[in-house]
């Protein structure tokens, strides 16, 4: 057992798959000698050179367009994007050849291309850093979309998406990359739980709270507060957005009987509604009370002084649990 | 003011001028700096391709009409730009087409009826791009560019470039069209070509259209020069003049082969017919216009030089057209033969690893269509 | 009364905003001379002029980008893009741009530009032409996002659009092009329904089905060999997709106690999902069973042979219908 | 093989070189073709500009060391390429920025707080960018490109090109970085200007440096040579040299304004701080490196030349440096003023008109804020 910073814990499990499979590497604007703006790639170029981590020219369809073409070479590309923001300069790349140069090969090609993409708020930045686009992604047909939460979750997870055979957008939650967590470096693969699994973060009776990447850590701190009132939250962490588990979470819902999503991204259109959809079908009869959703406003990300209201927080959620457990 | 001038355009001849070996009249000229003396094998290969390579291009419009296939992207006209090219790279090669690069499909040995699956909707192309090194079809306009980049610069990583080893030293063709060069990602990809000094030869097909678009809606100057811009050479070429095709690009692979880096080759040919099979020219160019350059085709040009060398004789001429014959034969039956795809098999091949929501509804419409099934026999949907 | 074609209906429509106002301007590849490869521009070049009806170069980013430019300075842009699957090159100038200047300029820019894009299958075509985008336009705040389903709707729809101080999404549906209906062309504008209000196109009782653009005459055929075998089915005409009129689709479904979703994009983080969510919400206590989803699977769209598998017909409608009725 | 040369550097003094009107050592030079005989209070003004947009700087890196602001990206360096191109705009004229244009606002009459909100964090830009003709600061690296290109094409078709009308013609600027030049919608924007003659200015500033990539890693020839594979003229100008830049801009913005077209300027200069003030430039290059630049400030090169001239002298700087502590104080004092974004006031500004899920998001939103009211008193969340 390690304790680590998530971003660190990213940082090990590059340097683990970079390590472990020559044919990985890193691309990406400023992830060598700067280490990137997050330095989650810090000391890597240094230690693996610039030909496995490779500055690239300021230029996202580039990264990724070629990172394709690697990979169609039999390499296994690490795109870093800067942030959220940056992503859609190569969103033609990622629509029209990522996710689908497979189907139109009848899967005669594979695309092992990982992008690995900071999202979420909270850090007080300037516009287009502070974004939740995984909605965007998840509609997606082709792509993976997962996000870890915790530090554990980070190091095995980004080593789960470089070895898979499919293209995979890997989200990192911007404001959590300095937590720290434990993580058990030693496990054997086997034993590491599957990259699309969610994992039930805290135990409870009540209501069940779903969360992925930064809002895990929001959902937790709100069952912690709700647990002095006595109210008993059960706290899913995704952990995988495409595919959904859905599954774990209608089984938690099949106890509680009660669910309430929180994302950061807006609402409207977010994740969260085709977790809502599935879940009030799967759970039509153990369903006490509506599904609820926390999140995002229908509105561009504001600016860095207004997040705190754009952005869900522990009060915004319990009034949520309240009024699910009021209905 | 002054600033640093735009070149003026070079005419035939000259260094930078458009490289022609052969005119429309089909005489032999000469240009600096590249050869193709071929023997007579050699050169009757190249007419016997696109003498075939024309055959597949009328006898698929036909199919078309007929209604075995819902759309055909024609070549004609392009025959010299993409059997000159395609012929030019080596084993270890790899093209990465538009939707029009049959002629190179050919070349790379795909069979025809895995590019008429294409047209006819029973797939996204039936062929093998890695055993043919010719990748699949990308509809969406210079999509391909980008990828091509980087599977140049993963043959350099693989230090498959520069080793002197004919047979291991490897560069990658992009194909493009006039219109295509307006995409961002097309200029995106050349910067990143010279930046990376990739193995890569842009094969831009100016056939003086975008559909409807005529080049000049696209550009003010010639095409190749805007690689000149990143520090990629540009070479224009005589796109009816398969010689001349066969020529520069063989020049273009070799430099790029040996880590000289890329090059922009502009073709500059003509799309004979309509831009696919649900175009209508005539709305938006005139009858004069392509009887013009129907004066310059490329076959009948390579045509006339090999009578008049007396290489080719009226014996080979009906061996050819019988050649064509059996060839469309097997296209007509071919494709009526094409296997349709089944209700299930597009769930095949989204993912290489399962996908729950995949699976769900795989499982789920399987189910559904047995119901059919069985209420088939039951009589009617209960 | 005119009896016209929706492909036609939206010629008009253009025809009548380029005459009502001299800052409207039609941009596109092939929509002059050509008079787009749909002809819904036919003969407008030809009347208005080079000047006003502009064959701009083969690139997205570009006819958007420049339009948002044009915008600024005064001029209503409509853009035309050739195919749905070709809008990604655009879709940065669309998210970054289009959708948030207004916001980041804190209201003080109006983008009055519409975005037409043809889209959805069922006319036998090869990859990229017949895909339906409308879930990742939703998503992005600063957009409105619309699609008609009647020759009438297309005629003063696009004009509302066009109308519109924001920036709409103008989506056609591709394989009713052809689909002949009545226009009433003599209304005054007063009297045309609101863009962004969903249409009873169909009165029933048993269960409710919303669709919109091509699966709204699917759902109307549903709807008419449901009424053979005595169920009534209420189809509602979504029209307008951001923002949802939630509120048409809940009365709805406050009377007839069911709902089925279809849409041809893929269920899995499609429109639906939010329309679901929204209505088990609103709902919770009148459903008399989950709201099902029909539309496309979540896959690449399929070569054209197989796209009669790939996309919701009568019988996959009448099956959800039979499954919400059997609940 | 042969094909069209890409043309060798060229350096200060021919045409087509580096335009350079005052030494490093603020000696003053000529080039062909460009004059900048200006009135000793005209010389004074551009003086002013330059230092008192230092000492926004400053200030403002100041400030955000204190915690006023979340962060600020430094003009140090630059003053001269931004301030020269600034002034060498006409009040009609508009000028698209990325986030590093604050010299430019300053010259478009931006009231500097404006630029502090959104630095601050209160806003994404506190000013009217009609009325200073002066765009809102583009984050996303050369999405302004693009929509600078329509607004150029929009002047065009408003009969504001060409008319002879010195207050009437019309052209745009829009600044881009070095770096900037990597995206494809950069030189899709060059090609649309080119294409349609837009009124247009690509100013440059090539400060070396991309974050922390060397402009290396972006080109392997001059940025201006781009410009000229799509038929835009390009010219290099020294950017620490405000003359020169002036010079050159202004003869670029006269060419558009008259209907003569884009062009595209690449002014070579520095970024002597760090790229923002999260940035740490010290892992990426050298002190040695700065230092050289610093040798060529364009602040202190100017005000050499004054000096020597006799046009500044002690009392105007002292007048000067009270100028600038007037500024600053009123930044220091201005930026604690601004007003802090209510809850509910990022609601107002997404849509013209209402949307139905923004109107019930803000309403529930309210509502909620309500009951904290309610409970405030009450006592405590029920
Ligand atoms: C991104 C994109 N935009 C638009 C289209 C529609 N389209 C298909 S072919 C074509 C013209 C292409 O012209 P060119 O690049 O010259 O190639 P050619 O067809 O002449 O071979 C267009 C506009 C497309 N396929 N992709
Ligand atoms: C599309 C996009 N990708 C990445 C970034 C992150 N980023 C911000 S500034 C910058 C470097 C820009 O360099 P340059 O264009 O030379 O401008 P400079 O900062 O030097 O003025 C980068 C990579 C961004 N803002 N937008
Ligand atoms: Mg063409
Ligand atoms: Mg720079």
């Amino acid at each position: 057992m390690q304790t680590m910073p998530i971003g660190r814990a990213i940082n090990a499990g590059l340097r683990a798959a970079l390590e472990r499979d020559p044919s990985v590497l890193l691309m990406g604007e400023d992830i060598g000698a700067l280490g990137g703006v997050f330095r989650v790639t810090e000391g890597l170029q240094k230690d693996f050179g610039e030909g496995r981590v490779v500055d690239t020219p300021l230029a996202e369809a580039g990264i990724v367009g070629t990172a394709i073409g690697l990979a169609l070479r039999g390499y296994r590309p690490v795109c870093e994007i800067q942030f959220n923001g940056f992503v859609y300069p190569a969103f033609n790349q990622v629509v029209t050849q990522l996710a689908k140069l497979r189907a139109r090969s009848r899967g005669r090609l594979a695309l092992p291309v990982v992008l690995r993409v900071p999202f979420g708020g909270g850090i007080g930045s300037v516009e287009h850093h502070s974004e939740s686009p995984e909605a965007l992604f998840a509609h997606v047909s082709g792509l993976r979309v997962v996000t870890p939460a915790s530090a554990h979750d980070a190091y095995w997870m980004v080593q789960q998406a470089i070895a898979s055979p499919d293209p995979v957008v890997f989200l990192e939650p911007e404001r959590r990359y300095w937590d720290k967590g434990e993580v058990d470096t030693a496990l054997a693969p086997a034993d590491v739980t599957p990259l699309h699994r969610a994992r039930i973060a805290r135990a409870g009776e009540h209501v069940t709270l779903a969360a992925h990447g930064p809002t895990v850590r929001l959902a937790l701190e709100a069952a912690e507060a709700a647990a002095a009132d006595g109210t008993s939250i059960e706290v899913v962490d995704l952990r995988t957005i495409s595919p959904l588990d859905v599954d774990t979470v209608a089984a938690s819902v099949q106890r509680t009987g009660r669910l309430v999503v929180v994302h950061e991204a807006p609402v409207f259109g977010g994740t969260g509604g085709e977790l809502a959809a599935r879940i009030a079908e799967r759970c039509f009869y153990s369903l006490q009370a509506p599904v609820l959703r926390v999140g995002g406003f229908h509105l561009p990300y504001p600016a860095a002084r207004a997040e705190e209201h754009y952005l869900p927080d522990v009060d915004r959620v319990l009034d949520a649990v309240d009024r699910s457990l009021a209905a | 003011m002054s600033e640093s001038p735009v070149p003026a355009p070079r005419g035939p001849g000259e260094p930078g001028g458009m490289v022609q070996l052969l005119t429309p009249e089909g005489r032999r000229v000469e240009h600096p700096g590249y050869e193709a003396d071929l023997e007579p094998e050699e050169l009757l290969a190249l007419h016997r391709d696109m003498v075939l390579v024309r055959r597949i291009d009328t006898e698929a419009t036909a199919l078309q009409r007929q209604g075995e296939l819902g759309l055909w992207a024609g070549l004609l006209g392009q025959e010299a730009a993409q059997v000159g090219s395609g012929r030019a790279m080596r084993p270890q090669d790899h093209a990465f087409p538009t939707y029009r690069e049959h002629g190179v499909a050919w070349c790379r040995g795909v069979d025809p009826l895995g590019v008429l699956e294409l047209y006819r909707g029973t797939s996204h192309g039936g062929w093998d791009p890695v055993a043919h090194g010719f990748h699949p079809y990308t509809l969406v306009i210079a999509a391909q560019m980008l990828p091509a980049v980087g599977y140049a610069m993963g043959a350099q990583r693989d230090g498959a470039v520069g080793t002197g080893d004919p047979d291991r030293d490897t560069a990658v063709i992009a194909y493009l069209g006039d219109g295509a060069t307006s995409q961002g990602e097309a200029s995106e990809a050349l910067q990143w070509a010279a930046v990376y000094n990739a193995p890569l030869v842009v094969l831009c097909q100016n056939n003086q259209w975008a559909i409807s678009a005529p080049v000049s809606v696209q550009a003010r100057v010639p095409l190749h020069r805007r690689a000149e811009g990143v520090g990629v050479p540009g070479v224009l070429v005589d796109g009816n003049d398969v010689l001349a095709c066969l020529a520069v690009t063989r020049a273009a692979l070799d430099r790029a082969r040996s880590g000289g880096g890329p090059t922009f080759v502009e073709a500059l040919t003509y799309r004979m017919g309509a831009h696919t099979t649900s175009d209508d020219p005539s709305r938006y160019r005139s009858a004069a216009e392509v009887d013009l350059w129907r004066a310059k085709d490329p076959v009948e040009r390579f045509r006339r030089y090999l009578l008049d060398e007396g290489i080719l004789d009226a014996e080979h001429e009906a061996a050819l057209e019988a050649e064509g014959d059996e060839l469309a034969e097997r296209l007509r039956a071919g494709v009526r033969e094409l296997p349709e795809p089944g209700p299930l098999d597009m769930f095949d091949h989204a993912y290489a690893e399962p996908h729950a929501q995949v699976a769900e509804e795989r499982d789920a419409f399987a189910a559904y269509l047995a119901t059919f099934e069985d209420t088939a026999t039951a009589g009617g949907k209960s």
